[in-house]
């Protein structure tokens, strides 16, 4: 059963200016999230605004789930505010996640501002597992250096790890999609037998923009879409897909509706249409 | 003595007056994944039209103030596959399953109707009157009074289960497109849908909605929904069903008060998928602090304030 | 190069788009208390009546979601009192005065408007016409094109300055509405008045309100304010006044891309009297921000989403 | 000029668990506010409560406005969690206040709940002004002791003082009016001049008796009523009273519309209306 109740806020940690943690009490919910899986979260009386706020999962620890968080707007704003103690009203865990790799295959995390703590915690988990950190290769951009999720839990990790911001206020300056592409090239051209995978989170310009990258290789890209109920009952964050052969809609042939917080957020990168 | 929540809805004995409303359950089986939806006293469907429908394009939905705007456009998969895939699993639930239909033309809806009424498990067939009418031009079938009254006769001949007219909240005079529905056969009314709106971008300076207009739900329009209920009840000897706006067992005492047998909720279930049990606890706690035993005594009991 | 806000309505030169609604501002005095209002484009009187009335008994307001009820039912101090208390004072503003007037007849709207319309210091006149029309059985002028035509004829015959009227939200189709004063000869449209609702208190099982129904304002009816704005604006060729729901700069900046060509401001102004002014602050920091250096560059700019 | 803006919060006192005390700064309605008067509140960022909540002016020490006030639903729950260093929008100071009494005669303050702090202030205010606190009579009641507003407060200024509550938790068991009208119809037989004065300040159903008993003699009574602005433009707080020879309106002959916010809130108990 997926969870939906009041939990605790049980730790903060403040990041940046910008960026901040919220460790928060639900057995259920760790005991079923994987990575690329996301929560909904809800401040309890702020009454004006209805919808929930969609998180990926960071980290789990014992009944622990933590979420990583990028001040950008009304109810981020007020979570920025929350504190020990505080309650919140969460629903899931929602959404696909992503499917690991096969051992053995080199890998690129390709993250993008809020796209850093899903694969992140995809990274933690199959390194727990024994995947090689000298296969992993791990881009995380962001605007500025005060958006950056996460820094010293990436270096620590010993994967190959790249930082740009647009800005240059840390890192490489520039979109975190250039220094990929360059490196992927080279690979590319390598010995790998089974090819590499991509993994792509971020915003839809910048996925996008890793799709192109990745054409014809193995690359899972996870989507943004408002997201007003997250347990697809709304039709809300639906977006078309390329359809298989059985199916048929009245508005058009060939594509097929998916439900990004169902059927996604995780999608195969040949799947999506962009238009 | 125990406390009755107990209510009948054109002859459906629903366990209580709680139901979820349409658009905003699915088919029913994702709701599964957090409760025993058995629990409701019932639920209604998406919209089926006779082929699927992938609906607008995003940007679909925009939040308001204390309500959304939608502009899905009635994504749905469906008669042959909501029959195949959606029914199978309705079919296995004890509580009240009523269905909605919509289409753009009278013959859309009598189809539906025919086909859907005499499926197993389906206890009655909401018919979604908000939709433009293709034949007279693309107005909303619920615009009019005739225009109403004629798709529901129609439907109400099809139909082999109750039919359960949806009202727009569009209109002028709401009354008078209850009455005509009433008169046209209909075994009861659910209103409201929902309220024309839009929002603008004023970065892009482009509408929110790719459709450009979308409905408006949520608690903003309770005040509005809770009006129209109040008068179409008085008015109509058939039930009503409200819905718009409902969070709370209190909400649901001012509907039944207002004169509705039951409710339906939407938009609260999003950020809150158990609100449906929620609400059922806190309308038996009402009734049992004021005394009441049977959820029928509040039912019309507004006077004057 | 400066930033003009300047717009026109009916021929009047607005030093900006920011007008107080009607029914939200008394006759201005009070504001005085907190600012010069010829800081305004212009200020909209409270209803008058031919004579004083008193309105509804309490309670006559409720809060709801994002919004609130008001059935004040048309206090004011009647034409005498209204010329002779009230005139005064607003002859001395600089700021556009537009005079709101309210009947029960065609004849009250017609001596009102005569009268009106001759004193100095009176700019325009705006009509509400979603009174009850106790000629034609209670129903609204405003809910049929014909009757609002009906008196908008005869109140621009008897008016020697602009008529303004005020549409009601409360029709299946307001764009006919506008179309029809239009050609009865409005000189610009105002909209949207109060969607009716309502609420009832569960402990006393009584109506909120004394007179059972109010009028539905605030931030909660935003999206359907602009939504019938950018509908008639796209469909009548005089000028259109926004209003319902509007508290920000950029709540104005979606009206005047909607179509609006100056906005009203009510309930938001009761918290915060000096709302106007922060809002045209805003509206200018916008402007500026995005290169524009006229307010008109933005009126009806919006493109489809 | 009246006041408009953002004030900050500058000390918390708690009286009892539903009871505290907010410091505001605001220099300019410190320097025009008078007993009776009251002062609008509404908290930033509270979005889908659209109105401000009316006040009393508790005390005023020099740019320090103080206001007191019962935990008793959506707004005042919400206060209850406002600390020093927070910011509320406030406008004010609004209403006519109380007629001070003429020096020599015996004064009687009643207050039912909300109706104690501008009753205080009231009494604070002529003492200083060297009034003999021999002559004030405070009668003050509640339902039950947490709903006390003050107590060392009261019996502190050293006038004759009765507490009651509803349920005998505190003083005397009763109404606050009960032990008032015995004292009262004493006096009344007594050789004061001029006869009493009477305050009363709380929620309808006590000020109305306040008004049968003090039937004849000098009373103003503050009155409590929804207050969608509170600067006179809405029409929502408007109640009838009894009107001039010169008014005339159209639903009736005889009364006069009076907002409570403006005209008001003390009103001579002779004008009212009770229906
Ligand atoms: C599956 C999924 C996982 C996410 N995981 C994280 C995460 O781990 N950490 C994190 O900080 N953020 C994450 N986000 C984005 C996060 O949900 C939004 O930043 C948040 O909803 C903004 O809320 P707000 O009220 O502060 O912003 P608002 O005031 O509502 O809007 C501010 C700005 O944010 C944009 N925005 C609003 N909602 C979304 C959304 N759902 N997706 C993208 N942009 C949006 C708006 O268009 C607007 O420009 C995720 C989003 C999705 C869909
Ligand atoms: C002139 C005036 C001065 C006041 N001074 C004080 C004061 O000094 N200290 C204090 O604690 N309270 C005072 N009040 C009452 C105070 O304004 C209300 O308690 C407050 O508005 C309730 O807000 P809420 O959102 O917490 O309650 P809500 O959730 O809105 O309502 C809770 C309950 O309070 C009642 N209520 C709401 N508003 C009012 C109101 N304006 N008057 C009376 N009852 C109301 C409601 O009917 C309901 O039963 C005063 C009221 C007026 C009119
Ligand atoms: C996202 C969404 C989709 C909806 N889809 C439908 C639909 O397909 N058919 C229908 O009759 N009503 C539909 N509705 C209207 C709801 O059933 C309901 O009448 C309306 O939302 C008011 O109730 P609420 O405020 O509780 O949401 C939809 C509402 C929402 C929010
Ligand atoms: C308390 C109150 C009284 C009103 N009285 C009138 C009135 O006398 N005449 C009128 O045309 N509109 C009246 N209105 C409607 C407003 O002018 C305005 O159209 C409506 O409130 C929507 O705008 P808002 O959301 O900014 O308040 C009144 C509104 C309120 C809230
Ligand atoms: S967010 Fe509602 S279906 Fe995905
Ligand atoms: S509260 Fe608005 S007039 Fe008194």
């Amino acid at each position: 059963m997926k969870f939906s109740g009041s939990v605790e806020v049980s730790g903060k940690t403040v990041i940046s200016r910008n960026i901040f943690s919220l460790d928060i009490v639900s057995p259920q919910i760790a005991s079923q999230a994987s990575p690329g899986q996301f929560i909904q979260v809800k401040i309890p009386g702020i009454n004006s605004v209805l919808w929930p706020r969609p998180f990926s999962v960071r980290k789990i620890k014992d009944d622990i789930v933590t979420v990583s968080i990028k001040k950008c707007g009304k109810v981020t704003g007020l979570l920025y505010d929350i504190n020990r103690g505080d309650r919140l009203y969460v629903t899931g865990p929602f959404g696909n996640g992503f499917i690991l790799p096969q051992m053995g295959r080199s890998i690129y995390l390709v993250a993008g501002g809020a796209g850093l703590p899903p694969l992140l915690f995809l990274c933690e988990s199959i390194l727990e597992k024994g995947y090689s950190p000298k296969l992993i290769h791990f881009y995380s951009g962001a605007r500025y250096v005060e958006e950056l999720f996460a820094n010293d839990e990436l270096t620590s990790l010993g994967v190959h790890s790249v930082v740009t911001t647009d800005d240059g206020s840390y890192g490489i300056k520039g979109l975190v999609t250039e220094p990929f592409a360059n490196d992927l090239t080279k690979v590319h051209s390598g010995k790998d037998d089974l090819g590499p995978v991509i993994y792509g989170c971020g915003p839809m310009a910048m996925v996008k923009k890793v799709a192109e990258i990745c054409h014809g290789l193995e690359c899972y890209l996870s989507l943004e879409q408002l997201m007003p109920c997250g347990w697809g009952v709304c039709n809300g964050c639906a977006v078309k897909i390329k359809a298989g052969d059985s199916d048929n809609t009245e508005d058009e042939k060939g594509f097929r509706l998916a439900r990004v917080c169902k059927e996604g957020p995780v999608f195969k990168a040949s799947e999506l249409i962009w238009d | 003595m125990g406390l009755s929540l107990q209510t009948e809805i054109a002859g459906l004995k629903l366990k209580n007056p709680i139901l979820s409303a349409s658009g905003c359950f699915g088919y029913g089986e994702e709701a599964t994944e957090f409760f025993d939806i058995n629990q409701l006293g019932g639920m209604v469907t998406k919209s089926i039209t006779p082929l699927p429908r992938t609906g607008h394009p995003p940007p679909k939905v925009v939040e308001t103030a204390s309500g959304m705007l939608n502009a899905i456009g009635l994504t749905n998969v469906g008669l042959d596959r909501f029959i195949m895939e959606k029914l199978p699993f309705l079919q296995k639930l004890s509580c009240t399953v009523i269905v909605n239909i919509a289409g753009s033309t009278v013959n859309d809806y009598t189809m539906l109707a025919g086909k859907i009424s005499s499926l197993e498990g389906v206890d009655a067939i909401e018919v979604n009157i908000s939709c433009p009418n293709v034949d007279s031009g693309g107005l909303e079938f619920g615009a009019s009074p005739a225009e109403a009254a004629k798709v529901i006769r129609a439907v109400k001949k099809a139909s082999r289960v109750p039919v359960i007219p949806k009202l727009s909240p569009n209109v002028t005079d709401i009354v008078a497109v209850a009455k005509a529905v009433e008169d046209a056969g209909a075994d009861a009314v659910s209103l409201i849908n929902t309220l024309v709106g839009t929002a603008i971008d004023i970065q892009t300076t482009r509408f929110k909605l790719s459709n450009r207009f979308g409905g408006l739900s949520g608690p903003a329009v309770k005040p509005v929904a809770l009006a129209m209920v109040y008068k179409v009840a008085s008015a109509v000897k058939i039930p009503v069903i409200g819905v718009g706006g409902i969070s709370s067992g209190d909400d649901v005492v001012e509907f039944l008060m207002a004169g509705a047998k039951a409710v339906q909720i939407g938009t609260a279930c999003f950020a809150e998928p158990t609100v449906f049990l929620r609400v059922i606890d806190e309308l038996s706690t009402y009734l049992k602090k004021n005394n009441y035993q049977n959820v029928n005594d509040i039912i019309g009991a507004v006077k004057d304030g």
